[in-house]
């Protein structure tokens, strides 16, 4: 995929390819029923959420609800609409997936019941495994920083996220009129809350990040 | 006892039936079916714990049908019944085998009964049936005699046999049943004493076409036990007179059994207990389970 | 058997790491109003965070590992259900162990990830089932004074009620539970059009323009319907709605004050704390409930 | 038995996975069989006469044929033995085609499987019987349920054919939906103008007898011999009596006691009424649950002011029952409700839309009667909060419809081009006004429908959005609507005075009761089911029940109409003969051997078993026995598996010919 | 048996207005299934007998698929109601008689419903391939073969092997 090398349209290719004949006394009654498919995005992200992306008709309806659709650069159903069509990179690149608040004001009126915010989760997942570059770096961060914090001591600790992330971003003064308001009110505290069986939870981390 | 009898006798004397269907003893510990005609036999009724034969399957035969129609009418016919042959005789009216007022129904009060002849009464001989049984007391009766007494207390064993036998593999279950059935002599002793087998001819008997094949060998056996247990399925009513007639000890009851708690779970019903409920079989309900569907 | 409208006093408590900081004083109050109700907690031993958006956004196998490390302890602890006072939490704990019962193969990753077998479904409440559980009843017999001062706007966010198919919990788009609880108080509560609209959440900290925008909108609607005060039931609202009120002020020069108070903070005034009591101080936004004047006209 | 084996090549679609030639050399060999040929098509005029051919000069006692489906030609080849001299039901089909040659590929799997279905028809026509259609008489009436536009048309058409037509209607008159409407599409043509003279003209009509207010409640018996028991409900008005002068209604006391259903709650009606104008029959209703005399047993204005003494306070509903001969279904649909109604999980409602509570988002059928001139705004489009003109108005399409997550997946098939319409009428009347509408797609197809909806956008410059609104609340009297236009990729707000929800076309409450009291197969959603979807599409699955209208699936005028022609057509077909001839295929009771169980008569869905006694030398009945009437058995075949004792056996589906199938595999 | 080459024999009773209809559909739109299965034409699947299944086991069928109508849908309106009732009891007995429920299936398919045909046809196939030859059974049709040799001469009368001329 290499879409802007040239401004041309982009050609549209079917993922279905031609099945490929067996015989043999092996042969599959089943199998041959069936079309071989190369497994697509498409495909992958339909695994993770359980569920098809031709189900989106393209209503709309997810875009007209959601609370965070004017900070986005492309439609949230537009997303869909390019996973379907197999535009992927469009897709994995767009700010969209970033944006989403995971409100699920989308999943729930959708007509078609299809969870778009876990459809959002998986776009992102992928597009973090795919190494696509994010705009949205500093919510990127702030996940990271976030994640950062269980791993290390099981609950999330506010003030060493705030510094963390605060690193990551090397924006010092961001969050200025907040944190240190609670730090005089006492909520804040200075040490992080550790749970006992920290290894545990690293080794869960340590199994995802694996694949 | 006494007042069996002669309510027997007076209702043989005024001729408000044509017989009296009841027990009579043989010697200790042993009763028999006994018709009796002449008011003066009446003295030989008894009722007791040795009472176990399930006199309603002679309500559907022939010969005695014949006893009660007279040239003008239809005379009645007295049977002397446990609570639970009772369900027997409710599935019978049930099945338009007898009217209810064509029979008049002699109950007792029931503590459970010998699981067979040659045992003494007590918890450790009870009758399987009697074990689960929840109607001490008739549904039904024109008459009652006897009084309450507490049931003695013994285990389940059936049901623990039915659990028992669930949690092995398929296969296993299918030997099982296959080397039980392969004793099947095809005397149909079951089919004789069962009061719900009162087909004219049996489905084993048609034979063109030929729907079980009737020579008494393994695949047949399997056949015809199959046939006989579905037949039965949510119309027995569990009065265990195929097991004590069965003389190469198949478990048949087991599987009756097994089909009346699937009939209790999914849909509910106990055969025999109502005359109101509808039948199982013959009727249905739209939101029966679809769960077998795909 | 017992029957099923039996009142439970005693629930499976999984605070959320908010509560143990940023909304200390959500914790405290629920704390202190559930004694005061007569119920009491059973905190989950050794609980961890449920992953929060963080996890789900970016690894969905983690996110359930550690949704599900959490349910799985309240399951050992031998517990039958467990409060998740954070809508958040509730939200991931219960969609967790909704798609694991639904979807074996990630069931079994889970699994494997957590190196234990998943053996009981635990009951996740929220708060608002929390305080239907206990009995608004319970409230009313225990209050001490009428907040009739109050005209009240429910905000119940995104993760309270949805998704409906996975909470089974009032209605998505116009619940009306907390409404009955705050009512319980005596306070009003007024019918606006924002209750289930979205604050913008997990933005908070790396794109706080946004949840300027979104909460203010929250804040005038809430306003505009007559309310003086907007009652929460989630850390993260909370944070956007009331702290996030000093960059408003920035953004949007004239915004007025609207304080923000946890439900459990409504009841405690209602069975009759103080706000130093419930943590009220702690907010950005001070708050302080004033009696009415006795109305000396009636005579 | 000599036996013909015929195996048709079917052009290519057989023949190309299936070799023909070789199953008709296998099947050869079978004893029994006398002789065996393959041919390019069986069904052609050579293909049939060599079948004829055969049969003559082979003497061949019965033929299998290896084609198509049986559905398609099992009658061509039966005519066709018919014709050679052998009983049509000695005649039996292998399905090649559709069960064998298209579906497989491996051209020697396709072939045995071939072969062995052969060899299953072989076994099965080895013990076929020859049967002789069955004739029952037939009642020459028809019954029309729902006196809507589809009704009244299929009353007329059946009426004017010559034939007694009884038209029941369960409102106190008839014009169903089609008399609410303002105006129609595409010609914007007056909806009343044009049906009220059809109205008149029923109620004229010699051979019609209409009956108003009235429901069916039993069916019983079968084509060509139903009887029918019509409950007719009690009006409180004489209607011999009753000159339909109205006095009744303008004296009423409770002026404006219960909504106007009919104008869709958008008025109100006293408890004394005639549903609007131009009802027919013109004979008011009393509705005991407004009316003061069955409160407190006082007023009776009523009875005064009658000065013919129609008033009947103590009329009781009648039954009456009619013999029928073909039952015409046109019950029609309504509105889908956005409202939250706990008790029907079926539909779930708009949450999003305000679950019904702003008075001011309404349906389709409030805004005809807003937008009729004979409505309760006298046709000024006024919202009905306020009664102030919309400057702006928002209609949504697909509310309801198409949304699985409410519970419907299907087009509502009118919406489209009512919306047009509806935007048409209110621009019309307010010039100034701006009129959006959002859709998903534009389905107008039909002829100038198209023209129809360009022309709302062109001339009268209505706003076309793509795309479903997620949201409508109000502020300050206006209506927020949150929409996005996929098609420019830009979230929409409109503050709309009024919003006009195109809701789902679903049936009638009481459809899925109604199908099976008539005995009729319905879908998830209670629409009715044709028999064929292509060609049967008015009639039912049950011999002598048609179909017409939305009660089978959502349809727009003319297509109601034209289906009721249709249905009135078959159902005079039916009737044009004196007697009626049926497949044989019914159950037969072996009464020697009947136990008497009567299990049958439970489970026969069309009562068609009685109960026959037998009786000894002295005239005693010694047993009853099952007795199967032949005219009203259906051929299902339930009781002869429900019979314990196997003493019930299907024609031309004999137990005897099954177990020869399972035998031949 | 040669289980690689085994190919199972399955037998399919269908109702004449729905499943048989559907998979005339199934044809109709070429839908590809394997091509074990075997249908036999009822008129309603209310008209199935239980011993039909026992019958097709004796001829040798691995598996035994029973479809109609969806409820209310039955041309005959409560046919299916009455099938569904026998069947639960049938399956349940023969589940606890040692029989795999795989072996005996259901469905409810409608005119309409080619591609669900094709499915559960295809479905069926795979299930009784993972759950092999009914060998049990068969032991019992080879011994009853072998203990009656004079009637194996008389089944050979009526059931016609097949003589492959070719």
């Amino acid at each position: 995929m290499s879409a802007n090398d040239l401004k041309a349209t982009k050609k549209l290719q079917a993922s279905f390819i031609s099945p490929t004949p067996q015989t043999g006394p092996d042969q599959d009654h089943i199998n041959s029923t069936e079309h071989i498919r190369e497994h697509t995005i498409a495909d992958e992200i339909s695994e993770r959420t359980f569920q098809d992306v031709s189900l989106c008709y393209q209503c709309g309806k997810c875009s007209a609800g959601c609370p965070v659709r004017y900070y986005m650069d492309i439609a949230p159903n537009k997303v869909v609409r390019l996973i379907q069509l197999g535009f992927y990179e469009d897709a994995l690149k767009s700010d969209t997936p970033w944006l989403c608040a995971g409100c699920l004001t989308c999943s729930t009126r959708c007509p078609k019941e299809f969870d778009l915010a876990k459809f959002m989760d998986a776009v992102r997942e992928i597009a973090i495994e795919k190494g696509v570059e994010i705009k949205q770096k500093n919510i990127i961060k702030f996940h990271k920083a976030f994640l950062d914090q269980i791993k290390s001591h099981g609950r999330a600790y506010e003030v060493g996220l705030v510094a963390e992330y605060k690193m990551k971003t090397m924006d010092l003064f961001q969050d200025v009129d907040s944190a240190p308001g609670m730090y005089f009110k006492g909520k804040l505290g200075l040490l992080p809350h550790n749970i006992k069986d920290r290894k545990g939870v690293k080794s869960i981390f340590k199994k995802t990040s694996g694949k | 006892m006494e007042e069996l009898r002669e309510y027997a006798k007076e209702l043989l004397e005024k001729k408000e039936v044509a017989a009296v269907i009841g027990y009579t003893q043989v010697s200790e510990n042993r009763t028999k079916p006994i018709i009796i005609t002449d008011p003066a036999d009446a003295s030989k009724l008894v009722f007791n714990e040795y009472c176990l034969n399930n006199l309603s399957v002679y309500l559907t035969k022939a010969r005695i049908n014949a006893m009660c129609r007279t040239k003008d009418k239809i005379m009645k016919l007295a049977i002397c019944a446990k609570p639970c042959d009772v369900h027997s005789i409710v599935a019978l009216i049930q099945e338009n085998q007898v009217h209810r007022n064509d029979i008049v129904i002699i109950s007792f009060n029931c503590h459970g009964a010998v699981k067979d002849f040659g045992y003494e009464f007590s918890g450790e001989n009870l009758a399987s049936k009697c074990i689960t049984c929840e109607t001490h007391k008739p549904l039904y009766f024109d008459k009652i005699f006897g009084e309450e007494k507490e049931t003695p207390k013994a285990s389940d064993a059936a049901l623990a046999r039915i659990e028992e036998l669930e949690s092995m593999t398929h296969e296993e279950r299918f030997e099982y049943f296959n080397n039980e059935f392969d004793k099947c002599i095809k005397c149909y002793a079951c089919r004789a004493v069962c009061p719900l087998c009162y087909c004219q001819r049996c489905i084993t008997d048609k034979a063109i076409p030929r729907w079980i094949e009737s020579s008494s060998h393994q695949r047949g056996n399997f056949s015809w036990n199959i046939v006989r247990a579905f037949h039965l399925s949510a119309r027995c009513t569990g009065c265990g007179e195929c097991d004590r007639a069965c003389p190469m000890d198949i478990p048949l009851s087991l599987i009756n059994r097994r089909m009346a708690m699937e009939a209790k779970k999914s849909f509910s019903y106990v055969s025999g207990r109502s005359l109101e409920t509808p039948t199982l079989v013959g009727s249905f309900n739209e939101k029966d389970s679809d769960e077998l569907f795909m | 058997m017992t029957s099923m409208e039996e009142v439970i006093m005693k629930y499976g408590y999984y605070p959320g790491c908010s509560q143990t900081g940023s909304a200390k004083e959500y914790d405290i109050s629920l704390r202190k109003v559930i004694e005061k109700l007569g119920a009491s907690f059973d905190e989950i031993n050794d609980w961890s965070c449920c992953g929060a958006t963080s996890a789900h956004v970016t690894n969905h196998k983690l996110s359930s590992a550690l949704a599900m490390r959490n349910i799985m302890l309240a399951g050992q602890q031998g517990l039958e259900n467990m409060v998740a006072p954070c809508a958040a939490c509730y939200n991931r704990l219960v969609t967790s162990q909704y798609e694991i019962s639904k979807h074996p193969e990630l069931r079994e990753e889970t699994e494997e990830l957590l190196s234990a077998k998943f053996q009981k479904e635990i009951n996740v409440i929220n708060i608002l089932e929390l305080f239907l559980k206990i009995g608004i009843n319970k409230i009313i017999e225990n209050r001490k004074r009428e907040l009739s001062e109050l005209k009240v706007a429910c905000y119940y966010g995104c993760l309270l009620v949805r998704p409906a198919a996975i909470t089974k919990f009032d209605d998505a788009e116009q619940p009306v539970s907390m409404e009955k609880i705050v009512e319980s108080t005596g306070a009003k509560t007024v019918d606006w059009n924002y209750k289930v609209e979205c604050c913008g959440a997990a933005h908070s900290i790396a794109r706080r323009d946004i949840v300027v925008d979104l909460s203010k909108k929250i804040l005038e609607d809430a306003r505009s319907h007559g309310a003086n005060v907007i009652a929460v039931a989630c850390p993260m609202c909370h944070t956007n709605l009331d702290m996030r009120q000093r960059a408003m002020k920035r953004t949007y020069p004239g915004h007025e004050e609207l304080p923000v108070l946890y439900l459990t903070e409504l009841i405690g005034l209602a069975l009759g704390m103080n706000e130093h009591e419930l943590g009220i101080d702690l907010h950005y936004i001070n708050y302080k409930y004033t009696d009415p004047v006795p109305d000396n006209t009636v005579a | 038995m000599k036996i013909g084996v015929f195996i048709c090549h079917c052009g290519e679609n057989i023949s190309r996975t299936v070799d023909c030639p070789r199953v008709a050399r296998v099947c050869e060999s079978y004893p029994g069989v006398e002789y065996a040929i393959d041919y390019k098509y069986m069904c052609s005029d050579p293909g049939q006469n060599m079948i004829r051919d055969a049969i003559r000069e082979k003497g061949l006692d019965a033929i299998v044929v290896g084609s198509c489906s049986p559905h398609m030609h099992e009658r061509t080849f039966r005519n066709a033995a018919v014709s050679a001299g052998i009983n049509p039901f000695l005649v039996e089909i292998a399905n090649l085609r559709e069960h064998c040659s298209w579906v497989h590929d491996d051209v020697e799997a396709a072939t045995q499987k071939a072969i062995e279905l052969v060899r299953m028809a072989i076994e099965k026509v080895k013990r076929d019987k020859p049967l002789s259609k069955i004739n029952v008489p037939v009642t020459k009436r028809v019954l029309v349920i729902g006196g809507g536009i589809a009704g009244i048309q299929a009353a007329l058409d059946t009426a004017n054919a010559g034939y007694e037509v009884v038209l029941v209607e369960k409102e106190p008159s008839i014009g169903g939906h089609m008399s609410q409407l303002s105006e129609t599409f595409p010609t914007l043509d007056c909806s009343q103008c044009i049906l009220t003279p059809r109205m008149v003209e029923v109620y004229q009509h010699p051979k019609i007898k209409l009956l108003t207010y009235s429901e069916v409640v039993k069916i019983e018996g079968f084509i060509g011999n139903f009887k029918a028991t019509i409950k007719k409900k009690a009006r409180h008005i004489n209607e011999e009596l009753c000159s339909g002068c109205g006095l009744c209604i303008t004296k009423c006391p409770t002026k404006k006691k219960a909504y106007n259903s009919f104008e869709e709650d958008l008025a109100f009606r006293p408890a004394v009424y005639i549903p609007f104008p131009q009802a027919v029959p013109n004979i008011p209703v009393i509705d005991e649950s407004v009316c003061m005399y069955y409160k407190n047993g006082k007023c009776g204005m009523c009875v005064k002011v009658c000065d013919r003494g129609a008033i009947d306070f103590d009329q009781k509903d009648t039954m009456l029952v009619a013999d029928i001969g073909a039952i015409i279904v046109a019950t029609g649909f309504k509105l889908y409700n956005i409202d939250k109604k706990a008790a029907d999980s079926k539909y779930k409602g708009y949450g999003e839309y305000g679950y019904g509570k702003y008075r001011d988002v309404i349906d389709g059928l409030q805004f005809e009667r807003i937008a009729s001139a004979s409505g309760p705004t006298a046709g000024e489009i006024k919202r009905p909060s306020d009664g102030k003109v919309p400057k702006k108005i928002v209609f949504i399409q697909c509310v309801g419809s198409r949304d699985d997550s409410k519970g419907i997946s299907y087009c509502s098939k009118i919406c489209c081009m009512y919306t047009a319409k509806h935007a048409m009428l209110y621009k019309h009347k307010v010039h100034d006004g701006e009129a959006y509408i959002f859709y998903m797609d534009i389905r107008a197809g039909g002829k100038m429908y198209e023209e129809f909806v360009r022309r709302a956008i062109e001339e009268d410059d209505v706003k076309y959005i793509r795309g479903r609104v997620s949201r409508i609340y109000e502020e300050n009297g206006k209506y927020i609507v949150k929409g996005e236009d996929t098609i420019a990729g830009m979230p929409v707000e409109i503050d709309a005075d009024l919003v006009v929800l195109a809701t789902a076309m679903i049936p009638q409450e009481n459809s899925a009761a109604l199908a099976r009291t008539i005995g009729i197969p319905y879908d998830k959603y209670g629409f009715f089911n044709e028999a064929h979807p292509k060609l049967r599409p008015v009639e039912s699955t049950t011999a002598g029940v048609f179909l017409a209208g939305a009660c089978q699936s959502p349809r727009d005028i003319p297509e109601s109409v034209a289906m009721a022609s249709a249905a009135a057509c078959k159902a005079t077909i039916l009737l044009s003969s004196d007697t009626l001839e049926r497949e044989p295929v019914v159950a037969k009771v072996n009464e020697d051997l009947c136990a008497g169980c009567f299990y049958c008569k439970k489970v026969c869905p069309f009562g068609a078993i009685e109960v026959k006694d037998v009786k000894d030398m002295n005239g005693i009945v010694y047993k009853e026995v099952a007795y199967i009437n032949q005219g009203v058995c259906q051929g299902c075949g339930t009781c002869t598996a429900t019979c314990l004792s196997k003493s019930i056996e299907l024609a031309g589906f004999n137990n005897e010919e099954i177990f020869a199938e399972i035998a031949a595999l | 048996m040669d289980k690689e080459k085994w190919e199972p024999k399955i037998v399919a009773f269908v109702c004449n207005w729905c499943t048989y209809t559907g998979a005339d559909l199934a044809g109709t739109s070429r839908m590809k299934y394997p091509a074990n299965a075997k249908m036999i034409r009822v008129m309603c699947s209310g008209s199935i007998d239980p011993v039909f299944i026992i019958k097709a086991f004796e001829r040798g069928a691995d598996g035994v698929l029973v479809s109609g109508c969806h409820p209310n849908d039955c041309h005959y309106n409560a046919g299916n109601f009455h099938a569904r009732r026998r069947w639960d009891f049938f399956h349940e007995l023969l589940d606890f008689i040692g029989i795999e429920k795989e072996r005996l299936q259901f469905s409810w398919i409608s005119a309409s419903e080619g591609k669900k045909f094709a499915d559960v046809i295809a479905k069926v196939t795979k299930d009784i391939k993972t759950l092999g030859p009914f060998t049990a059974y068969k032991k019992m049709n080879s011994e009853f073969t072998a203990v009656f040799p004079e009637i194996q001469e008389v089944v050979k009368e009526t059931i016609i092997k097949e003589k492959e001329t070719v």
